[in-house]
């Protein structure tokens, strides 16, 4: 199982915080991403939406391979004012 | 001495001052601020959520980042999370230092990093509706004044 | 609320910004500074006269200027004046406005025409001898900035 | 009589804060300055240093019409620091 989180906006699209799934699609991102709603999955990949892999910021573009237990996070731009 | 804290309960910017500046009797300037929930505007809560493994880590690296960059003896960073109501203190940041300048561009500094550079997100209860805040092309602008 | 204040007894920074913090409950920003004698270097005293007809004006119009620059809600300016011994603090400004720009901005401004533009002149005591501080270039540098 | 106010470093070569001079050298600033002793009349025309009538900071060379009562106050530049 993959832990999914969701901040700031992505968290209504996605109507929780948190969600568990499962890495039977791959251990890839795209994987993932095709077993979620498509507007989720499009918010998801927003060209402003930075990800972390267990806690740890990924640059643009990444492809991270994931594994059982892993815990990606979707960071959408912060709110500055 | 660096205080960098983040904050689920309302907190008292001079019970916070008193201390800190009391640590640092051989300091010639200190620079303060404190941001708050601004009243007015119909706006009712302000909720400020954020990413654990990076809001922290990412708020001391700040911190260690303006006592690298000015010779300051000190660093206080406080910052709150979760639901807050006007007139709270949102955030407060305090340098001090040997002379103004450094404390004065070393709290403008952090304070322009913590609004564009780090990981809150919030939104605002209106008329009892929840609506996100944008971030603001302002703050990119002022992040910018320290790209040298 | 402007409170500009010549003092000619030792004064505690968070008895003064406590009070006018809570006068301006709808500010957004606080910004303030505190400039103390730095202990060090052999000072064991520092005296500061002024010219009674010009100090306090002086520093009323400069609280003005500020507040007819940016849009602040309040200033507070108090100044020393006397004996001073080290760890005391000399000076405190503070800003209040609805964002931290203004407030940053104006308490900057602030110190630095208090700096060189104001009434006051210090003579140190270091080994039992009083020497006056003579001008510094730094301050008026400082000052140019504000010279748009 | 007229009152000289000697402010910073020129009070420790005056020897004194203040200093009551009569206006028998003329209405002018160079009459009273004939009258003091001439290191001090010296420091007291320095470029840096600006006057102030009855509490009313003087325009750079301002040649002010003294009269009796009044009380001029010698400022040199302030410590800054």
């Amino acid at each position: 199982m993959l832990k999914l989180v969701f901040l700031g906006r992505l968290e209504d699209l996605a109507g929780v915080g948190e969600m568990l799934v499962p890495l039977d699609g791959g251990q890839t991102l795209s994987g993932v991403l095709a077993g979620l709603p498509g507007d989720l999955a499009a918010a998801l990949q927003g060209p402003k939406v930075k990800l972390a892999q267990n806690g740890a910021l990924l640059p643009p573009g990444a492809e991270p391979v994931l594994a059982d237990g892993d815990e990606l996070a979707f960071l959408p731009p912060v709110s500055g004012g | 001495m660096r205080n960098v804290r983040l904050l689920t309960a309302p907190f008292d910017p001079n019970a916070e001052i008193d201390p800190f500046a009391r640590a640092h009797p051989e300091a010639g300037a200190i620079a303060s601020f404190v941001g708050k929930v601004r009243p007015g505007g119909g706006v009712e809560a302000l909720e400020l959520s954020h990413y654990p493994p990076l809001t922290l880590p990412g708020m001391e690296t700040l911190a260690d980042e303006a006592m690298r960059r000015w010779p300051l003896m000190g660093v206080l960073l406080l910052h709150r999370t979760g639901l807050l109501y006007p007139g709270e203190p949102i955030v407060m940041v305090a340098a001090v230092s040997s002379h103004r300048r450094a404390a004065f561009e070393a709290t403008d500094f952090v304070m322009d990093h913590l609004k564009s550079d780090s990981w809150f997100w919030k939104r605002e209860q209106v008329g009892g509706q929840w609506r996100w805040i944008e971030p603001r092309g302002e703050d990119h602008a002022d992040l910018k004044r320290w790209q040298a």
